[in-house]
């Protein structure tokens, strides 16, 4: 079953690319919802009956590759279909037939979901970083399809990041085969101890260290702004909301797999991924408090709202720690993409892009509105939202294990994030000036985003079954 | 110290060398230039390491495409400028 | 599901399903969208006098979700619970009617309606909440449901005091937030029982428990315009005057003011507040807010803000009840918790009859007007009378008990206080009595709207409310021994909290 | 020091100098060039400290040739953008700054 | 300043890492011995090739994906022609062109069919022909790629698409590409001479694409 997750979106890719430019929407579309109904299909086996392994080519670990499916992988890749199919949907109304970044857009996105869906299932060092750039180039792709000069800098800052990032990592693989003769997972934790020689603990930096980077964590946020600012909506919001969980997913499931007895052997550096989360919160949020065109101040936002998933690496030695993480992997991937699909539409009938520009939108646009302040609820953390469950779990975590200061950069991040929130709501409900025009845009634009945000929020009424899932290994 | 081992000191030399000056050359036709001889000693040194497979790569996808791609794209910059 | 599960749902939906549906609806549909509005209205008061009468009967109502691990949605309908919803779910009925008059014809009614219903529902789920965790979902939803109904107006003034009201509440929000995770670290859970939950700890976590509390106290003490959290207050004044109903009487400072009771009584447990010498402190809180309410509203000539100030001086009148240790002072700030409401409800909306009818907005413009408006300015008098409490008015029920609560907590400077605040009650409020009853009627007013047409000096959807919550400020005062009275149910909870005691108060 | 070793080494210097040259370098030519220079190093590390001991391994070898395809891939791709900037920008440099 | 660290840094990093590399002990698992152990049935006689199609054939399926993904990049990014003119090919290069590309494409041909017993394999046989085809392009007998038709857009993805089939088929009967062991052998050939065509014109149209501002006078 989790095969399948892999080869659709590699078989509709190719086939919307064999139907040639700007075809194969409904081919898409068709396997996203297969898709979705795959990915739910696992996660309820896996609920019931633990983590499903797959030996590619029968052979097993380490001589093949082994796919694995446990509680983490199977969230990660729920959320990836919750998200891709609407935004599907969103992209199908939004492009216009002959927008220049419609052309390949279907084959690029098939093989941007075919690289999330094998990198969360993947468990096999290497095989990760053939997913990690599939996954990369396709995104660098979709950033720079159609686009003008700025678009195109930006992919190209993107490019370099993302291509040292696995750089750092695969030298970092090329080690760990030089110190134990194989890059399975699952063989490889309990042959790495403290003891490790540092050749393994330079590896586990250099990997670390890459995937940081392409997870645009604080100090090595640079390229993301510009990429998920410039970048078509519906684009933006593919990569806000899921392409950089993906490598963060990665550092977590390597931090607490094969390198545990090295995080646990190494004393204050686990407090360095959360000192920079908390440093990308504060300063991602300033950014996003200043900007002034509102996809920038929805990328910003971004940079803050990872940083929160960093803040639970020193938490990770108690029990719910990692559910901490997922629901805000959840709560920021939902309600970011439905924030850039809000975003988008709101830029397409008010003709401009500008925080400024947005006075009275919340009587002309009701829905579009609504989804940008459900939206706005979630990445505040404010209840009941999904985002707010995150916050709970992650100050009480940082309450029991006295680390006071996690507990009041969450509550600090919070408020920030409304600061920022609230800057465009508050625009948004003043009157219109009386020459303001707005472009009439497509419902399915309004309520697909609509339906996001809700969702964000909603699942914060009801966290039981995916705090489940995450648990089973 | 073999033969074999002063050999393959001199091509890491050689490798590191090539490498150096096809990222420090001040005319970047050089550069590209010095890039396919450090893509066809890599291919020497892959033989050393008893991967032909790669050498072959080596030669044909990272010196020859590579190359072929970077002097189109060199030629094509200095065209428009011209 | 069983019904009694379903009970408190079905309240909650009442006003929830309306509200939804109502955002739905274009802006023109305005038949569907009263209808919409008064059925929600009128069936949540039909299922809460089903609660009532199942509680008098000993039923008992509640039901909870699981939303993580180890952390419940909890409702319940108890005495206290009730009270409250009471006071809402009557007070929304009015203003519902008051706000269909007062928005007649405006723009943007269904996003208005659409959040007036949320903010009912949310004050109705900090009502039922039966754990912190609860309680708090429902305060920060209040908040949100209530920042576009104060910048409801769109304009640059609006939006400065929404923002002040925003400032205020996210961070106060913040400090509960705080507070409550930590609390639930220690205890493992935040379910409100009668005589606490916290005294469960032994007396090492006394510290703990001092600072939780404190955090506490600021967190909900914001939306109660606690001195010196009320700043926000008189800023949101800008919002119309319906909205300031709903803010000052049926839903924002009470959320607050019932915060503290619910945390006091039911979190802490009054005699393990006590032992913790939390009350004292808190009662001197109170006590500087009442005083410095009144004191400001002196000051100020635009009438909604007099009002504004007065309802801080008047909601501390609740905490003080509460902090004054025994059960005599508990039944004044129960019952004030209702009188304060029916009472400032009157006030404000007698505030937007004067200000739609004839474009009054400053006391200093209020001469001879209770000759053009009588009903609107009788009202007006009683609402007045009441919070100055005099005798017959809900005011002097509140204030006996309060008072007599004080003397019997061995605080006899409370007594002081409450006296002096009457006396600065009767200060800023007989002058403007004095200009409606006794100035001569000006030649033009500032801005006359609405003609007066008979004996109906305004429009009858504005004038029926107040005239209703006035009749209401006499009921309570002279028939406070009814069974059914506020006082009695404000006994019953008493009665409950101090079950050793019984309460008699001799007059 | 088997040759295997010698190459690894090799490779960590033109990881460390490739990885350097990305940085430093604004020609965006070079800037792939030095990008080349570093996935070369990683090739090199993989198969040579696989193979200290002087046996040949496959496995890291079958992945070196997997890595080259994907680093020619990325070379292609990278140059597309580039050309793309240079028509429509005239220059092969990333602006400073895109907005602050 | 920051050239000044970026140099420390790489400096530190180089001594540090190959400091680290001279004191390793062996490594516990030996995967050479593994893939020996199971050559025989892996359908392939040289160990690379097995590697690379069969134990970690997935490996090569995400990679043509890769691969198959930067041309679709570069189709979707769109470079705008131009009427610049390169200097005219030379009449011997012509020549040269002519005679040669008849060549590679037989040296392919064998390179495929070596690859199951000694190096060589789809990889190279795809670059010789794309190298074919660019030799062709630059002697100006083959055209710059505007955007390709059904045709070639076929005979870029088929390799990739085979690929996939006989993956996903293999998929009904057992673990994704688990050759059955006396069939392995033609699945590998057969999945090698589509990847062949496919890598040779992938890798060509990388060129052909990128240099298609100067072909689309012919």
């Amino acid at each position: 079953m989790m095969v399948w997750l892999i080869l659709l979106p590699l078989l509709w890719a190719s086939f919307a690319f064999l139907l040639g430019p700007g075809r194969g929407t409904w081919l898409a579309m068709a396997g996203l919802f297969a898709q979705l109904w795959l990915a739910f299909a696992l996660a309820s086996e896996i609920v019931a009956g633990g983590a499903v392994i797959h030996a590619i080519g029968g052979w097993g670990a380490p001589l093949g590759i082994d796919l694995v499916a446990d509680g983490l992988s199977a969230a990660m890749l729920l959320l990836t279909q919750c998200i891709a199919l609407p935004l599907a949907v969103y992209a199908h109304a939004y492009f216009k037939r002959d927008d220049p970044a419609v052309t390949y857009f279907w084959p690029l996105v098939g093989f941007l979901l075919a690289g999330l869906n094998a990198l969360f299932l993947s468990a096999d060092l290497f095989n990760i970083y053939v997913t990690l750039e599939l996954l990369g180039l396709a995104a660098v792709g979709l950033v720079a399809a159609g686009g003008g000069a700025q678009q195109i800098a930006a992919a190209l800052r993107y490019l370099f990041a993302t291509l040292v990032g696995s750089g750092a990592y695969l030298l970092g693989v090329a080690l760990i085969y030089g110190a134990y003769g194989t890059v399975s997972i699952h063989t490889l934790t309990p042959l790495i101890t403290a003891e490790a020689p540092d050749l393994v603990w330079i590896a586990g930096g250099l990997m670390m260290v890459g995937l940081m980077l392409k997870t645009a964590l604080f100090p090595f946020h640079f390229w993301l702004p510009p990429a998920h600012g410039g970048a078509p909506a519906p684009v933006s919001a593919l990569l806000s909301a899921v392409v950089v969980k993906a490598s963060f997913y990665l550092i977590l499931r390597l931090w607490i797999g094969p390198f545990s007895s090295l995080t646990d052997a190494a004393g204050l550096v686990v407090w360095l991924p959360a000192l920079l989360g908390a440093l990308a919160i504060f300063w991602g949020s300033y950014q996003a408090i200043r900007a002034e065109r509102l996809k920038m101040l929805i990328a910003y936002s971004t940079v803050a709202q990872l940083g929160y998933l960093f803040l639970i690496f020193p938490l990770l030695a108690s029990a719910g720690a990692l559910q901490a993480g997922i629901m805000q992997a959840f709560a920021h991937g939902l309600a970011k993409a439905a924030m850039f699909m809000a975003a988008g539409t709101l830029i397409k009938a008010t003709g401009q892009d500008l925080v400024a520009g947005l006075a009275g939108v919340a009587e002309r646009m009701p829905v579009t509105l609504f989804a940008f302040g459900l939206a706005g609820i979630t990445l505040m953390g404010l209840p009941p939202s999904s985002g707010f469950l995150a916050k709970w779990q992650l100050i009480e975590l940082a309450l029991s294990q006295q680390y006071w200061v996690i507990a009041f950069v969450v509550l600090v991040g919070g408020l920030l994030a409304a600061v920022y929130v609230f800057r465009v709501l508050r625009q948004a409900f003043l009157l219109a000036p009386a020459n303001s025009v707005v472009t009439p845009v497509p419902r399915t634009l309004e309520w697909t985003a609509f339906v996001l945000a809700a969702a964000s929020v909603l699942l914060g009424l009801r966290g039981v079954e995916l705090m489940q899932l995450v648990g089973v290994t | 110290m073999s033969l074999e081992f002063v050999f393959d000191l001199l091509l890491a030399l050689a490798i590191i060398w090539s490498a150096w000056r096809s990222l420090s050359a001040s005319r970047l036709d050089l550069a590209i230039v010095m890039f396919i001889v450090f893509g066809l000693l890599m291919a020497l040194a892959w033989a050393r390491l008893s991967a032909s497979d790669i050498g072959l790569a080596e030669a044909a996808i990272g010196a020859g495409l590579t190359g072929a791609l970077l002097l189109d794209a060199y030629g094509a910059l200095k065209r428009r400028e011209a | 599901m069983n019904f009694n599960e379903l009970l408190p749902l079905a309240v909650l939906a009442s006003s929830l399903i309306p509200g939804l549906l109502i955002f739905a609806l274009p802006e023109s549909w305005v038949r569907l969208r009263t209808a919409l509005n008064l059925f929600g209205a009128l069936v949540k008061l039909a299922l809460v006098l089903l609660l009532i009468v199942g509680v008098q009967a000993g039923e008992s109502y509640g039901v909870h979700f699981a939303v993580l691990p180890g952390l419940d949605l909890a409702f319940k309908a108890d005495a206290l619970g009730l009270l409250f919803i009471t006071l809402s779910a009557v007070l929304w009925l009015f203003t519902t009617l008051y706000a269909i008059g007062y928005l007649e014809g405006a723009p943007r009614r269904s996003r208005f309606f659409g959040f007036f219903s949320l903010c009912v529902t949310a004050t109705m789920g900090i009502a039922m909440a039966a754990n912190l965790f609860t309680f708090f979902v429902f305060y920060e939803l209040l908040t949100l449901a209530t920042f576009p109904l104060v910048v409801h107006r769109g304009t640059a003034a609006s939006m400065r005091g929404g923002t002040t009201y925003l400032v205020y509440t996210l961070l106060g929000g913040a400090v509960l937030l705080t507070g409550i995770i930590w609390l639930h670290h220690l205890l493992g859970h935040t379910d409100f029982a009668h005589a606490g939950i916290a005294s469960a700890l032994g007396s090492a976590y006394d510290f703990q428990l001092q600072m939780i509390f404190l955090l506490l106290m600021i967190g909900v003490g914001v939306k109660a315009a606690i001195v010196p959290l009320h700043g926000w207050l008189p800023q949101a004044m800008v919002a119309p005057a319906p909205v300031s109903a709903l803010l000052h009487a049926v839903a924002v400072v009470k959320a607050g003011a019932f915060g503290i009771v619910r945390i006091v009584y039911e979190v802490y447990g009054i005699e393990f507040a006590q032992s913790l010498d939390l009350l004292l402190p808190l009662a001197l809180f109170a006590a500087l807010t009442i005083v410095w309410g009144s004191f400001r509203a002196l000051f100020q000539d635009d009438l909604k803000k007099r009002l504004a100030f007065s309802t801080v001086s008047q909601v501390s009148y609740i905490v003080l009840g509460v902090a004054l240790f025994g059960p005599i002072g508990t039944v004044g700030g129960l019952v004030h918790l209702v009188h304060q409401g029916i009472m400032k409800i009157t006030l404000f909306f007698c505030a937007g009859n004067y200000a739609e009818t004839l474009g009054i907005h400053k006391v200093s413009e209020m001469n001879g007007a209770g000759r053009r408006m009588p009903l609107t300015s009788i009202a007006f008098t009683i609402g007045a009378l009441g919070m100055m409490g005099a005798p017959l008015t809900a005011g002097a029920v509140s204030k006996a008990w309060l008072m007599d609560g004080a003397s019997a907590a061995g605080m006899d400077w409370a007594i002081w206080v409450l006296w002096t605040s009457s006396l600065l009650n009767a200060a800023y409020f007989l002058p403007i009595l004095w200009r409606l009853w006794f100035k001569s009627v000006p030649k033009v007013w500032p801005g006359e709207h609405i003609a007066a047409r008979g004996w109906r000096e305004t429009a009858w959807l504005l004038l029926l409310p107040p005239v209703v919550t006035a009749a209401m400020t006499l009921a309570a005062g002279t028939l406070s021994n009814n069974q059914m009275s506020p006082l009695s149910w404000a006994k019953l909870i008493a009665e409950r909290e101090y079950l050793h005691e019984t309460i008699i108060r001799t007059p | 020091m088997s040759a295997g070793l010698l190459f690894a080494s090799v490779g960590v210097i033109l990881f460390a100098l490739g990885v350097a040259g990305v940085l430093l370098l604004g020609h965006l030519l070079r800037r792939i060039l030095a990008f080349n220079v570093m996935g070369s190093g990683a090739f090199l590390v993989l198969v040579g400290l696989a193979q200290r001991n002087g046996i040949a391994d496959p496995v890291p070898q079958a992945m070196v040739l997997t890595g080259i395809v994907v680093a020619v891939a990325a070379t292609a791709l990278a140059l597309a953008l580039v050309r793309r900037l240079y028509v429509l920008t005239g220059k092969i440099e990333l602006p400073q700054d895109d907005e602050g | 300043m920051k050239r000044l660290l970026v140099v420390l840094g790489a400096a530190c990093f180089v001594v540090l890492l190959i400091g680290a590399m001279l004191d390793l002990a062996p490594a516990s698992i030996a995967l050479h011995a593994a893939v020996s152990a199971n050559l025989p049935s892996s359908g392939v006689e040289h160990p690379v090739t097995a590697v690379l199609l069969n134990f970690r054939g997935y490996d090569t399926l995400l990679e043509i994906a890769v691969l198959l993904l930067a041309l679709i990049v570069i189709l979707a990014i769109g470079i705008d022609s131009t009427t610049d003119v390169r200097p005219a090919a030379s009449p011997v290069l012509q020549a040269l062109a002519r005679l040669a590309a008849p060549l590679m494409i037989v040296v392919a041909v064998y390179l495929l069919w070596v690859g199951a017993f000694r190096p060589g394999g789809a990889f190279q046989a795809g670059a010789v022909l794309a190298a074919a085809a660019v030799l062709l392009h630059l002697a100006e007998l083959l055209p710059g790629w505007q955007s390709p038709g059904l045709r070639l857009r076929l005979g870029l993805a088929g390799g990739f698409l085979i690929f996939l089939a006989v993956a996903a088929g293999l998929l009904f009967q057992g673990a994704l590409l688990e050759y059955p062991p006396e069939q392995a052998g033609w699945m590998i050939l057969l999945i090698e001479s589509g990847l062949t065509v496919s890598l040779g014109l992938i890798l060509a149209g990388l060129f052909l694409l990128l240099s298609r501002d100067d072909g689309d006078r012919s």
